[in-house]
């Protein structure tokens, strides 16, 4: 048998970097009447199932999934299940 | 006859509308790039034209979606001058971009009058570009494609041109754009052999290879592929070994359309 | 705020500089000292940060137009004495504007003129990969606009570290090479294709010394109306910032250029890193085009390196004028900003106009209908002086003259001859596999995977594309645009790179480069070739570097002015230098040539069985840096040389057969040499092929392997019909060219030598080790 | 005194739609060598800002931010605080 792990990685840009994505989703959805909205940021999520620690999910981030320089990451771990 | 005028619709980040333009002129009309903003202001209205193309691009940067932000303001903002448009029995174009935006203000397959397909990202992850066949397979209903011969090529250049049907009904979904002759054009092998989802020849994974489909009237088309770059030989990817022959297979779809406006107009 | 300068010493003078990351050296904190010494009083923060945006080696060039002390004697400005004396001389009546605006401009049609510029981006992309890249072709974008260009089409070229590179190797602070190269990839189809400008030629190559410090080349060609290109502004006309917000993103980018990487560059220079948005620069691009072509404005700049400090003062010196801006009115993306920050910040997404007063109003108009933000932030005035306002209060004032008055880098050049161990190894029976080898190497390996996620012909400009043949899978040697929709005429773009060289000697890699870069030009069709040079090198401070960037910038001068091929803009990049060392000494060259109707356009892959096929140019000996060394794990020292002159009689003859429709096909020989030409016409052609090595024309006596793979310059395959085999063979007496194979039925590529085979391969096998199948 | 609002709307695909985003990260994992990981599903989030309610937050995803064909939406309170 062997543990599973749920880990959600959530990469977003650095506070003060540009986000075009989120300007524009702004833009958006103020076209479309929301006009009061102030701001929006936008983020990406990973879920990934491995049987990895937090550590190796961390050492993920730093080689593929984050940048580092510009974009600040956060793992949660969501749950463990065990599977066959 | 009276002066024939397109409306090329622009967004923010729009940027084919320049070939669109000049091969719409080509059958002497007049197509005037416009910018969206000037409909949303009622600067200008739509129906003082008599077809509207929206070209491929990036519109509003492809975020939240392709073509999603476009599509949305479009049926907010004017949404009824559209509908009127519509009603008038005027063609409508989508090209790539173009395409996700009708898709996504709802006109198409325009079963109803939400959103009921989608364009997902290729499933390759990828933006592509490449030359693909296309099979013709529309009987008659699409006014643009009247006449055109049964395998065409034309490039694609896209991250999502996928077409997806609503989980569980893909069957019902097809079935129905079958009998109402929605299906236009899918991806092919040269001999005009339905991809069958096979990679290259199917480049987005869409289901049942479908590149193009339109309205039930047939008036409203939206394609993956570029006609306006396969409007001329010289910019097929191999004229160097075949030679120019005249037009490319984009031409048609563009003269469909100008002379179906000059017809009913 | 006021800085102490006044009565420091040289250390304090140091420290300043350090720690405000002005990379300022000593002598020029003296000359700052005494000039603000002379005026009395302690110069502002604003005023210190410009002259350490003006006087940095990436806005100045410090190093081209420095003093060079080589053993045989002084240089004064190599980029005067070598790069651009061959245009001053070769004085082409053809070259519109040239090393003076921010892109070299050319005529093509009538009033149409070409614009061209090649930047580098490579700090910014060793830190932030997907954002550096993204910027980077942003920035070039806006080179272009900067001379009121339309954009047309894109170019980069990509050094990388080695794909499979070990992570425990990597330096502290140094993502790895395949981390890098998918985010610069990504990020430069992401600019270009959300603008909708087509990318349609470049390279990717790869050396250990890119680990640190990956080079990422960066190119725009546009287009010009030569009569609505204005550059005359004057006192009275108001200064309009244009684009996106101005933030903290991009402070001292290009201090952050003018030094070494080092492993803390990350959180040093951190505020340096940009994402980029191509939207907003569309937009922007909508907005000039039509001022320019309503004639509104009297000039216009980008905002670059040094952000508003370099863009307004740069006007002010051409225009022999002063400024007043005042900083409050900049719209900002943080309301804290200081107005230092304001001053330098790099922001992307901004250029810069001058208009006439009577205009301002249209003007203002025409960039509400695209909702771009458009802002008058000051005007230009009589009196030569930066008049720099923060909310009423002066703070700064800088006589334009003193800073343009920059104080003049005096670097040491030493060249010292290097020898490699030369290759010993007997020549291997069966050659097949060395192909093979060679076709799958990471430089000569397929880029489809890559060039497949650029969009390479939007505007439906681009009639030969980057790749070609049946199946649209075969390197093609250059990019035709055809970009007026009256007119048959194209533009050539292709360019000329190889590091290996530089390993031996910079001066026979620039001239090879040089000769590539033409010569890929040329075998497409293309004629009337103008040059762009790029330099990425290590440290200029350290007289090892030195030496080989005065060798190159000498072949420049010599093999360019023998080619009659005159630059037109250029750049370059020092500094590319980290902990491990400095990357190999990289020259790209950029080329840009006319075809008269590309309708004759001639394209790599073979066309036609049973054809002839001929080789154009001698061959010799000269496998040093070549990919049959490297496969067998030498360099050697036997660096490919040029003889321009030969070369261009070849070259001229070449042009006028594919003008008389002699030529069916024509590739290039370059890495691989003779081998792979053949073997990626071939496979671009699905046509089977056999050649005999005793037919070429060599120089000297040559191994049949080294025949095979040698990489002399100035050669070509061929294809001509049968049927025109004489009318090819006297235009071509004079010339060396020899017969040496035909087209066959079969599917397969073979290679004799007195009857002997030394490659026998199928085309489907030579596809699969091209495509990386091996 | 007006109230500000952040939520946080998690845009992922529906289960049974395919993920290339998510396969091509799993790839990418494996091909430096984490090779155990079994499964990665990305997902999109928006970080709004605005003084509107759950109901509105929720109209916004209906009209622009999820697709109803391909993808499921969730809105999280993250935080409120007040401003001015
Ligand atoms: N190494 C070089 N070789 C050739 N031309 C150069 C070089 N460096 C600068 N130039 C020329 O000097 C002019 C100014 O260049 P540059 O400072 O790079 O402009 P920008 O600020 O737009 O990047 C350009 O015309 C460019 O071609
Ligand atoms: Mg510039």
């Amino acid at each position: 048998m062997c543990i599973n792990m749920i880990y959600e990685v959530r990469i977003s840009y650095k506070p003060g970097v540009q986000d075009p994505e989120g300007e524009s989703t702004l833009e958006g959805l103020r076209a479309l009447g929301f006009e009061k909205v102030e701001e929006v940021r936008s983020a990406k999520l990973y879920v990934i199932k491995s049987d990895y620690d937090l550590q190796q999910i961390e050492e993920m981030c730093k080689r593929l999934l984050a940048n580092p320089i510009s974009q600040d990451y956060e793992i949660r771990e969501v749950k463990q299940h065990s599977s066959r | 006859m009276r002066d024939i005028k397109f409306c090329v619709l622009r967004g923010p980040g729009t940027n084919c509308d320049i070939e669109t333009k000049v091969s719409l002129e080509h059958f002497r009309c007049t197509a005037e790039i416009l910018h969206i903003n000037k409909l949303i202001k009622g600067e200008r209205s739509l129906l003082d034209y008599h077809g509207l193309v929206i070209p491929g691009g990036f519109s509003y940067g492809d975020r939240v979606r392709s073509g999603a932000i476009m599509g949305k303001t479009l049926m907010k903002k004017i949404g009824n001058e559209i509908k009127k448009f519509v009603e008038e029995e005027k063609p409508i174009l989508g090209i790539c971009n173009g395409f996700q935006v009708l898709v996504e203000a709802g006109m198409l397959p325009g079963f109803k009058e939400e959103q009921e397909v989608a364009l997902g990202t290729n499933s390759s992850s990828r933006f592509e570009d490449r030359w693909v066949y296309l099979v013709n397979e529309n009987r008659g209903n699409c006014i643009f494609t009247r006449n055109l011969k049964k395998v065409l090529r034309m490039p694609v250049a896209h991250g999502e041109g996928k077409l997806i049907l609503p989980l569980g009904l893909e069957e019902e979904y097809l079935d129905r754009l079958k009998r109402n002759d929605q299906i236009v054009f899918r991806y092919s092998y040269e001999d005009g052999t339905p991809a069958l989802g096979k990679y290259p020849h199917n480049p987005n994974g869409s289901i049942f290879d479908i590149a193009g489909i339109c309205d039930p009237s047939g008036l409203i088309l939206g394609m993956m592929p570029h006609p306006e770059r396969a409007f001329h030989w010289i910019t097929y990817p191999d004229w160097t070994r075949k030679g120019l022959k005249g037009y490319g297979d984009g031409y048609v779809i563009f003269e469909n359309m100008v002379k179906y406006v000059k017809d009913n107009f | 705020m006021r800085v102490k300068l006044i009565g420091i010493d040289a250390n304090q003078l140091l420290e300043i500089s350090e720690k405000r990351q002005l990379s300022l050296n000593l002598e020029e904190m003296k000359a700052i000292q005494s000039y603000f010494s002379s005026l009395g009083r302690d110069p502002t923060d604003v005023e210190l940060e410009t002259f350490a945006q003006t006087w940095s080696e990436h806005c100045v060039h410090k190093t081209f137009k420095g003093e060079i002390l080589t053993k045989e004697g002084k240089i004064n400005n190599l980029l005067k004495s070598t790069i651009a004396r061959v245009t001053k001389e070769l004085n082409c009546e053809w070259c519109f504007s040239v090393f003076e605006d921010n892109a070299g401009i050319v005529d093509f049609e009538g009033d149409i003129g070409v614009a061209f510029k090649v930047e580098t981006h490579n700090h910014p992309s060793a830190i932030e990969p997907f954002g550096g890249a993204a910027t980077g072709v942003g920035g070039v974008i806006r080179d272009i606009l900067g001379v009121w260009g339309e954009p047309i089409a894109n170019t980069d070229v990509l050094c990388f570290g080695p794909q499979d590179f070990p992570y425990h190797k990597l330096p502290k602070g140094t993502k790895h090479p395949r981390f890098i190269s998918k985010y610069v990839i990504l990020g430069i189809g992401a600019y270009g294709n959300n603008m909708g400008i087509p990318t349609v030629n470049g390279a990717i190559l790869f050396d250990e010394s890119y680990v640190t410090n990956p080079l990422v080349f960066c190119g725009t060609v546009g287009l010009v109306p030569k009569s609505k290109y204005v550059r005359k502004g004057k006192p009275g006309d108001i200064l309009v910032l244009v684009g996106g917000k101005t933030g903290r993103d991009g402070i001292h980018g290009v201090t952050f250029a003018s030094t070494e990487l080092h492993e803390e560059a990350e959180e040093t220079f951190g505020t340096a890193v940009q994402i980029g948005d191509p939207i907003e620069e569309e937009k922007i691009k909508r907005g000039i085009i039509e001022v320019r072509n309503r004639q509104l404005g009297s000039a216009i700049t980008d905002l670059g390196g040094g952000g508003l400090s370099s863009a307004v003062g740069e006007l002010a010196r051409l225009f022999n004028c002063g400024a007043i801006v005042e900083l409050d009115k900049v719209p900002l993306k943080y309301p804290k900003m200081s107005p230092w920050e304001i001053w330098v910040s790099e922001s992307q997404e901004r250029m810069l106009l001058c208009v006439p007063k009577e205009n301002l109003e249209e003007v203002l108009e025409i960039f509400s209908d695209e909702n771009v933000e458009a802002t008058p932030i000051g005007e230009f005035i009589r009196e030569n002086k930066l008049n720099i306002y923060y909310k009423g209060e002066l703070v700064g004032q800088i006589d334009v003259s003193f800073l343009f008055n920059e104080i003049k880098a005096v670097r040491k050049a030493v060249w010292k001859e290097r020898r490699h161990p030369e290759a010993k190894f007997s020549m291997p029976d069966d050659l097949t596999l060395d192909l093979l080898k060679i076709l799958s190497s990471p430089n000569v390996v397929s880029k489809e995977s890559v060039i497949r996620t650029y969009d390479h012909e939007v505007k439906a400009m681009t009639v030969l594309k980057p790749l070609q043949g049946v199946y649209n899978d075969a390197p093609s040697d250059a990019a035709v645009l055809k970009p007026l929709y009256n007119s048959w005429k194209g533009i050539v773009i292709s360019n000329g790179i190889n590091p290996e060289y530089g390993k031996i000697d910079p001066y026979w890699m620039a001239a090879s480069a040089i000769d590539e870069a033409i010569r890929n030009n040329v075998a497409v069709g293309g004629r009337r070739i103008a040059l762009l040079d790029n330099f990425c090198w290590g440290n200029p401070e350290k007289p090892e570097n030195m030496g080989g960037l005065v060798r190159a910038a000498q072949a420049c001068y010599d093999i360019a002015k023998a080619f009659e091929t005159p630059f037109i803009s250029g750049k370059d990049s020092l500094y590319n230098e980290s902990s491990a060392g400095p990357v190999t000494p990289t020259l790209l060259i950029s080329a840009i040539g006319i075809l008269p109707d590309v309708r004759k356009a001639v394209s790599m892959d073979l066309k036609e069985k049973n054809s002839l096929v001929y080789i154009i140019g001698l061959t010799f000996d000269e496998l040093g840096g070549s990919h049959y060394y490297k496969v067998h794990g030498y360099l050697g020292n036997s660096v490919p040389k040029v003889d321009a002159l030969r070369a261009k009689i070849q070259i001229d003859t070449l042009i006028r057969a594919m003008d008389k429709g002699l030529i069916l096909s024509c590739h290039d020989l370059s890495e691989g040499g003779l081998a792979v030409a053949a073997a990626e016409m071939a496979i671009g052609g699905n046509i089977g092929l056999e050649i005999d090595l005793e037919r070429v024309l060599v120089r000297g006596k040559l191994r049949s392997d080294h025949i095979l793979f040698s990489e002399s310059n100035s050669r070509f395959l061929v294809e001509v019909a049968e049927k025109n085999k004489d009318a090819f063979e006297e235009l071509f007496n004079g010339c060396p060219y020899s017969e040496i194979g035909v087209t066959t039925e079969s599917d397969e590529l073979i290679v004799y030598a007195s009857s002997r085979k030394l490659i026998s391969s199928t085309i489907d096998d030579l596809r699969k080790a091209w495509q990386g199948g091996l």
